[in-house]
């Protein structure tokens, strides 16, 4: 498994070819990633604050638990913090198994986890606001799936 | 006992974290100690629903034992991903 | 949307980042790469037959019925055919919408359309045997979900 | 017309594709009529539950009707991705 929380730039293709190299047991390699994408209102630029510590602990149990789910052969995650950008990367997920159902369940469950259990919170900041970003019932509702 | 404040909480509070001198034994006694200390403390905790607590690092309950606890952080429901 | 049947090697890497950049209106990226598995049985290569002209025309409209559906920004499909090793690409998706959910749905939708309805057909070689994968009932009735 | 083999199909009846003078109606007359022809056509149709059927280069059905139609294919289900 493979975890890391940076406020730097990653290379989405470049980490997607690392994690999928050199694997012959593997037939499915899934990946999401985050974006930082531009509402309407204008948006200047997302910031980004975590829990240290805390953070790099639920995503590494929320990783193990989708490995030992889905028998993975390896799971990736990567999540920024700090002021990030319109399309800028924010996150990615990387799931390699050896078929396509295993990977992209574990692929859709990691980011459900993600998204409402690690400890991550967004702001978002326009010319004349700044919104912390609500919760979405849809996203705690989301992880009853699993 | 070292108490942490992330997102709007800790806007409210206005520290990001302090350490806190108190007789309660759970999550929900230390959120009455704090409101009853300070206004900003009543603003951040003034509806707890909104609100999800870690103990040492691990997400937990209001009425959970705070015995033994180093670490307790209050912040609103995680945005990640 | 961009399609492409080839014979040649592609970079997935190489091909997420081409695919996702400079989209400020997309929030999700996914990917799924599809690679030659070495079975148990000690497999030297796998031979991917296609049926040229139909392959192009039936991955794009099952392309563009993902992206009518789902609303998505862009869709990527490549496909490779002839002789690949274990452990080489076979082929790969991407989608590109606003939210996440829509970008795991199409591509687990393109993944379940391109199986079986694609007209791909692989042959398995190994040291010994020369053997047609069979379709597998599970494929076919992936597609009663959408 | 063009008729056009793939994958084991085309490894039974031994050319990837042919042109046909038939009067065949339907994609199930022309199966007939390539049944009685020779033993390797048998072969490959014997069970066509276990074939596919494009004409013109869209998947159709067994009854469909072969007027206007230029190109046949036969072929067993799809594995691409």
């Amino acid at each position: 498994m493979i975890i890391r929380v940076q406020s730097d730039l990653f290379d989405a293709g470049a980490e997607l070819n690392a994690f999928a190299q050199g694997r012959q047991d593997v037939g499915a390699v899934v990946s999401f990633t985050g974006v930082v994408r531009d509402t309407q209102s204008g948006l200047k630029e997302m910031q980004i604050e975590h829990y240290p510590g805390m953070t790099e602990a639920a995503i590494a149990a929320i990783a193990q638990d989708a490995v030992t789910r889905w028998d993975l052969a390896d799971a990736l995650v990567i999540h920024r913090y700090g002021a990030l950008k319109p399309g800028a990367p924010i996150m990615m997920v990387a799931t390699a198994a050896a078929h396509r159902v295993a990977a992209f369940e574990a692929a859709d469950f990691l980011m459900d986890y993600l998204k409402s259990r690690a400890p991550f919170w967004k702001k978002e900041i326009t010319a004349g606001n700044a919104t912390w970003v609500a919760a979405k019932d849809a996203d705690e509702d989301a992880l009853k799936r699993w | 006992m070292n108490v942490m404040y992330f997102a709007w909480v800790r806007e409210r509070i206005g520290v990001p974290q302090e350490q806190i001198d108190t007789q309660a034994a759970t999550v929900a006694e230390l959120v009455q100690d704090l409101t009853a200390r300070e206004e900003r403390y009543a603003a951040a905790f003034a509806d707890v629903s909104a609100l999800r607590v870690a103990l040492d690092q691990e997400l937990s309950e209001f009425d959970a034992p705070l015995a033994g606890v180093r670490e307790v952080a209050f912040f609103p429901p995680m945005t990640g991903g």
